[in-house]
């Protein structure tokens, strides 16, 4: 890892820079405070203080539906590039995002290591943002507030300037491409850096005690918290659309037109009805009370026990989108006994 | 694989049109398709037809307004293999059926959590799918051309079509709209409606309206208990879900307590 | 043929939208009894609509029928920003009529080449006739997915629009694709006049031709348009719309599930394209009035089948004016939302235009809370009717005394006849009284 | 931010690949040998991978599974019922349930391609069993599975102890392979002890009733034993239960799962119970991993 200053004016020379990486994609403003990632040429559009993105930056990797195979009546089935999104750099992640970024590559990368999504991951860029959290976040409480590895380069805003963070050859070529952008980091840049640490680390207002939380649950799986949760739930999916780390998808064979067969992926969750359903009709999770539980469960439990940690890291989008007013933080808090 | 032209008709009972209409525009793929069947019963796009032959296909649109719908429904039934609902009206009952009464009765039931639903016999036009059963059920008012053309596709092949039965949300989301309900505390039927249609009303600005019919086992209740939680009045949550399929949901909500009669 | 009588039944109507049949009884040479026969299912809107909130309106009534979607639409939202005292801003105003233009193009684009033509070249349907003129239907097919394209931009959805609200649109079209539009509108031009000269070359028959008086909208402005709000007539009355009650009389006929209308005076009148341009043609420009020349040489002629190439001229005009309303739309500034705000009263208002087949006119009126007290919605295809039955007693008579030939050609001719009105069934029995 | 030296990225257990490809969702052409109805409603499928490399190197473990697809229609988990210790030719005994099987029914025919992908899963601990006494328990369609191993247990008889089959069919119509396990009978390799829920008036010898009062029929000498079981989700309830009381160590007794599955190789999360996914882990479990995995068996 290697430490950098870099003015804050020189922001959009940097961007501009960062476009000879991949089509650069940043946070954009949609309206009403809410933000998404997008393509942008215009640097000055970028809005990399923006906390969450309405979907996260999963997008870049594998598309909310895209088509896996195909075959033309008479041929073979071949593989198509439709999820293909060529060289991204994605501008602005966080901490947690980096985070969550991790837990996709647990997931795809491991054991049968999935095409569609290693061609766009090799060719991402990661360049991090650090940020202030706002009453939704809580990724302090499961240790994702900081980042030390899975980027490429890594803004702290200090002020007039930024502490440049980078930990990847390919972050090192940027650095490298552009010398004039880049100074080496002082010591008084050290010390404001970590002034903002404490001072992020004050300004949480939201947290939740993870402490043994995978046997917690265990001991706590038929309590009545989950059927009050599952009345209120309307199995929209909202929630795992938007989180970072929700990538269960769904199959479908289609025949789009005369002579053409598809095979199209589209991301799923947990919460739909027919998820658990199989032949014969028989459904493993069919009450409303038992999806919403194996989501909290699949995040919090049996994904530490497999990987060895939560598979949530705290970016308070679904608490922010669920429309009922579900809400993570207070979940666990129920299951606790502490409210 | 290889067979004959599979027979097809396509009949229009009580309704706008509209789901014949979008097979018409499906323009690109019309022809093309045309020629993979052979479409034997047409009224609204040929005039001459064949009314008694067998079908291996028939879609039906609209709902059951006159005895004579019923009867050409019936007969509909009796002469094809595979029978395709098309639309909202055809699936659900749609607009047609829907009657003044039922936001006081929503009302009712919300307010003073009884539910006397003598509404349900007072309603005129009935969806197809309440006479005779169908293979398909393809909703939408009207149906979407990629969703018709993948059944007509699928069927040409021999195969049934596929759908993952998603919520509106689920295409609002993956287009990043900004929820109607989150940020604007309008009344949005999305979360109970069976998506497809790409989400077109959140799409512009505007919370869906049902119009897709619903998805198995909505969570009525909870939607509903969501607006009121927001400040929207009770009026407001009932104008907003009585259009299109409301009295199906409320059917739906209720199904362990009511089961209704059919009819005829 | 016995002298005790024999009947020509037509039961069910090909190649038109929705249900309808044709009923001629013939007793002694004599045409005794002409009915356009429309069984088609009531559905009661207007009496749906009562007690619902004005808000709702559109959103039902568009469902009368899905081929003139748009226009219930247009005609719905005037009259109720008429009720509510409001006007619409320039870009709504062109946005909606940019909107009708498209529900134009494809609406007569499907009735001229898949649904009338079929009869003047000899097909059943259109599909049948792809086989021999395939370049001529997809061109038609490509036409009317302009028309669709044009809808679903600005409407939201090809059929019953969702982006449509009182006092404006949920989100507007972005510049980029507005130009394609217009690029497209453009380059449909050349091959639309290549089908001006195959019309041209075929021959209409004059087997109805009957006196007829042509009832059409005075449009708003100088120029060829589709909205206004006063009624003319070929004779040269005029009423401002808020009165069409005392100018139209709608009854009810035993054997339809569809009201009739008449003028004051008990004459039938037509509505239409045909009507359109026997009034206002000579205001017609460009490519569009060389269309008008070159199909009706000399001038409107009271023959129903000309209906037809009247919207065949129709569609000229829209092409051309699409492009103009683009370009007037593209001088504006991109924005992503436009809404009139308003205060909620009671009111009543009217609203009227110029759909493909005629003229449409809602009214509404609604109470303090903007509930609807009541609902009156005119179709041009209700007030066709009387007269399309005249139109085939005329054929009928004329064609008995000239030896027609077979019954099967015969009841071709009337279907042509009754097809020339491009009737729009579903929309004439959204009304019968409870 | 701590300065760490990054660590590489290292898979779990290093990349896998399938025997069918590179692109693990891309299936291999198969073609069709021979197609036979088992009973009503359920087809043997004998297939062979059209490219004969593939073909005549493709081997898997008893238990295990593949993916078979037709493009545009649909792809489906299918257990293989045939052993790998015949090369060539594999086989899947497929009961028709929708969309996909409809269409394996109605258009598809020796000579017919569709696609393969696999194989899938852990399959049966065959080394662990080796030596000791085998006591197979299916139900209905769980024969299918258990016939691979079956098959296999056969072809390399001298590695395994006593072989008993205990198997519940709805009635005598249903029951699979009902010949050949016959034989294999009459050979003595196994001994085989047949039930039906109903004789529907079918002459039938074996025994009628619920499967589980198979168990009473059998002597065995339970510590030497391993006990493995297929078959619905009804089916493990009664029968798990009586297996324990008769003594059998909850790591004897194995079973073989059914989950919804979309991918087949623990990607799209369907088949995932707790932290295990039944594709990737299983779908063969000892009772013991089974019992601690919540919602693994349906009771
Ligand atoms: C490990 C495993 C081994 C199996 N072995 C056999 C076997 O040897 N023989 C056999 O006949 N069947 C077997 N099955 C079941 C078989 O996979 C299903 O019957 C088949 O996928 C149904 O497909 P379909 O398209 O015909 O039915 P569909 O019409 O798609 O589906 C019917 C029902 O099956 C569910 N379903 C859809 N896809 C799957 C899926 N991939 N897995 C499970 N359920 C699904 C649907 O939700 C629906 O409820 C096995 C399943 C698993 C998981
Ligand atoms: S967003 Fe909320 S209501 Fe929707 S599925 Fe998630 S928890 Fe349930
Ligand atoms: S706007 Fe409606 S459809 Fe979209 S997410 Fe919100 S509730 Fe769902
Ligand atoms: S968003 Fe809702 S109302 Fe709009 S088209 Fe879709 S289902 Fe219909």
């Amino acid at each position: 890892m290697q430490t950098f200053r870099m003015n804050a004016s020189f922001l959009p020379a940097f961007m501009e820079a960062l476009k000879r990486w991949g089509t650069l994609v940043a946070p954009v403003e949609r309206g009403a405070g809410t933000y998404v990632l997008q393509a942008i040429d215009d640097v000055s559009l970028a809005r990399p203080d923006a906390l969450r993105t309405i979907l996260p930056f999963k997008k870049l990797l594998l598309k909310p539906r895209f088509a896996m195979l195909e075959r033309r009546d008479g041929g073979r089935t071949e593989e198509v590039f439709d999820n293909d999104m060529g060289p991204i750099v994605y501008f602005g992640a966080h901490a947690c995002d980096i985070h969550a970024l991790e837990i996709l590559d647990l997931i795809y990368m491991t054991d049968y290591v999935d095409p569609y999504y290693r061609r766009n991951r090799e060719r991402l860029t990661v360049v991090g943002y650090g940020c202030m959290p706002d009453e939704y976040c809580f990724c302090e409480s499961l240790g994702t507030e900081t980042v030390e590895r899975g980027f490429d380069v890594f803004l702290t805003p200090l002020g007039d300037r930024f502490l440049v963070t980078v930990c990847s050859a390919r972050g090192d070529d940027i650095v490298r491409a552009n010398p004039e952008l880049f100074e080496p980091a002082s010591r008084a840049d050290t010390r404001d850096y970590l002034k903002r640490l404490q001072e992020r680390e004050q300004s949480f207002s939201l947290a939740m005690d993870v402490t043994d939380l995978p046997y917690v649950l265990e001991l706590k799986r038929e309590d009545p918290v989950w059927d009050e949760v599952g009345k209120k739930c309307l199995c929209c999916g909202s929630c795992s659309m938007v989180c970072p780390t929700c990538a269960c998808f769904n199959v479908v064979d289609e025949r789009p037109e005369l002579g053409r067969a598809v095979r199209a992926r589209t991301w799923d969750a947990c919460l739909y009805r027919d998820y658990a359903t199989v032949a014969g009709g028989h459904n493993f999770r069919a009450d409303r009370a038992d999806r919403v539980r194996n989501r909290y469960y699949h995040k919090q439990e049996a994904f530490v026990r497999e990987f060895g940690k939560p598979s949530c890291v705290g970016c308070g989008r679904c608490i922010e989108n669920c429309p009922t007013g579900i809400n993570v933080v207070e979940v666990f808090k129920y299951v606790r006994g502490e409210l | 694989m290889a067979k004959s032209k599979p027979k097809v008709g396509i009949f229009g009972l009580t309704g706008c049109a509209g789901d014949q209409l979008q097979i018409l525009n499906c323009e690109d793929q019309l022809i093309p398709l045309a020629r993979q069947m052979d479409i034997v019963d047409w009224v609204m796009a040929s005039s001459r037809n064949d009314h008694t032959c067998r079908l291996d296909i028939a879609f039906v649109e609209g709902v059951v307004a006159t005895e004579r719908d019923l009867e050409s429904l019936k007969e509909i039934r009796a002469r094809t293999k595979t029978l395709v609902a098309l639309g909202t009206c055809a699936v659900w009952g749609g607009l047609p059926a829907m009657h003044n009464e039922i936001p006081r009765e929503v009302l009712q039931r919300e307010v003073y959590h009884s539910s006397p639903l003598h509404f349900l016999d007072t309603v005129e036009a009935l969806p197809p799918t309440h006479f005779v059963p169908f293979e398909i059920t393809l909703p939408g008012c009207p149906i979407e051309r990629h969703e018709f053309l993948r059944v007509a596709h699928a069927l040409l092949a021999g195969a049934m079509p596929e759908f993952h039965m998603l919520p509106v949300c689920w295409e609002c989301k993956a287009k990043e709209n900004l929820c109607r309900v989150v940020y604007f505390q309008e009344v949005c039927a999305g979360a109970m409606t069976r998506g497809g249609c790409g989400a077109r009303c959140p799409s512009h600005a505007v919370a869906c309206a049902g119009c897709r019919g619903p998805l198995e086992e909505p969570n009525y209740d909870a939607n509903i208990t969501m607006f009121a939680d927001r400040g929207i009045s009770w009026v407001e949550i009932a104008r907003k879900m009585s259009q299109f399929s409301a009295p199906v949901w409320i059917k739906q909500g209720l199904e362990k307590e009511v089961r209704h009669e059919r009819r005829r | 043929m016995s002298a005790a009588g024999r009947s020509i039944v037509i039961p069910h109507l090909g190649r038109v939208e929705g249900h309808g049949g044709i009923f001629v009884k013939v007793v002694g040479g004599r045409v005794h009894e002409v009915n356009m026969d429309i069984f088609e299912g009531s559905r009661y809107y207007e009496a749906l609509l009562k007690g619902k909130h004005f808000l709702d309106v559109q959103g039902v009534i568009t469902r009368v029928c899905a081929i003139c979607s748009a226009g219930h639409t247009v005609a719905a939202l005037a009259a109720l920003e008429n009720a509510l005292g409001i006007g619409s801003s320039p870009r709504v105003f062109k946005m909606r009529g940019l909107l009708t233009l498209g529900a134009t193009i494809e609406s007569h684009a499907l009735h001229v080449f898949a649904l009338a033509l079929p009869d003047f070249l000899g097909f059943d349907s259109v599909i049948a006739m792809a086989e021999k003129y395939p370049r001529e239907v997809t061109f038609a097919l490509k036409l009317k997915q302009l028309g669709n394209r044009i809808q679903e931009l600005i409407g939201g959805r090809a059929v019953h629009p969702v982006n449509t609200l009182v006092g404006g649109f949920g989100k507007l079209p972005r510049h980029r694709d507005l130009e394609e539009i217009r690029a497209a509108l453009a380059a449909a031009q050349g091959p639309l006049a290549g089908f001006v000269e195959l019309a041209a070359s075929i021959e209409v028959p004059d087997f109805a031709a009957r006196p007829t008086v042509f009832v059409a909208l005075r449009p708003h402005e100088e120029g060829y348009r589709f909205r206004g709000s006063t009624l003319c007539t070929s004779r040269g009355e005029e009423f401002p719309v808020a009165e069409y009650r005392d100018v139209v009389r709608e009854f009810t006929v035993e054997h339809s599930h569809a009201k009739h209308a008449a003028l004051a005076s008990g004459e039938t009148y037509m509505v239409g394209s045909l009507a359109r341009l026997a009034l206002w043609g000579d205001r017609l420009v460009g490519q569009a009035r060389e269309a008008f020349q070159r199909l009706f040489p000399r001038g409107v002629e009271e023959n129903v089948l000309t209906n037809t190439w009247a919207q065949l001229v129709e569609l000229v005009h829209c092409l051309e004016r699409g492009q103009q309303v683009c370009e007037e739309l593209l001088g504006l500034p991109e924005e992503e939302r436009e809404m009139q705000d308003y205060r909620v009263r009671a009111g009543r208002g009217v609203g009227a235009i110029e759909v493909p087949r005629g003229t449409l006119i809602h009214e509404y009126s609604f109470d303090d809370d903007g509930i609807i007290e009541s609902a009156n919605v005119i179709t041009p295809t209700a007030q066709n009717l009387a007269n399309t039955e005249r139109d085939l007693r005329a054929a009928v008579e004329r064609l008995l005394a000239s030896d027609v030939g077979s019954e099967s050609i015969l009841k071709l001719k009337l279907e042509m006849v009754a097809r020339a009105y491009d009737p729009c069934i579903s929309c004439s029995v959204h009304v019968t009284c409870l | 931010m701590s300065v760490v030296i990054p660590k590489p990225f290292v898979p779990r257990g290093g990349p896998r690949e399938l025997a069918t490809g590179p692109n693990p969702y891309l299936p291999a052409p198969a073609r069709i040998m021979r197609a036979a109805d088992l009973v009503p409603d359920v087809r043997l499928f004998e297939l062979r991978f059209t490219d004969s490399t593939l073909a005549d190197s493709f081997t898997f473990r008893p238990g295990q599974f593949v993916e078979l697809s037709v493009e545009g229609v649909g792809e489906g988990p299918f257990s293989l019922p045939s052993s790998p210790t015949r090369r060539g030719v594999f086989q899947l005994g497929i009961r028709r349930a929708g969309k996909l099987t409809d269409f394996l029914f109605n258009y598809l025919s020796e000579g017919d391609e569709v696609g393969i992908r696999g194989p899938l899963g852990n399959g049966f601990p065959v080394e662990r069993l080796e030596g000791s006494d085998l006591m197979l328990v299916a139900g209905g369609l769980g024969m299918v599975p258990l016939r691979g191993l079956l098959q296999y247990v056969v072809d390399l008889r001298e590695r395994f102890g006593r072989v008993m089959l205990l198997y519940g069919s709805r009635n005598p119509d249903a029951v699979l392979f009902r010949e050949e396990l016959e034989s294999l009978a009459r050979r003595g390799d196994v001994e085989l002890h047949l039930s039906v829920d109903a004789t529907q008036g079918k002459p039938w010898s074996g025994r009628v009733g619920v499967v589980t009062e198979l168990l009473d029929e059998v002597v065995c000498d339970v510590p030497s034993t391993y006990a493995v079981a297929c078959g619905p989700p009804v089916f493990y309830k009664f029968m798990l239960e009586k297996l324990v009381a008769m003594g059998f160590g909850r790591d004897r007794i194995f079973l073989s799962l059914e989950r919804r599955m979309e991918c087949g190789i623990g990607k799209c999360g369907h088949c995932a119970v707790g932290y295990t996914f039944t594709c990737l882990h299983g779908p063969v479990f000892s009772y013991w991993d089974a019992m601690n995995l919540p919602e693994l068996i349906y009771t």
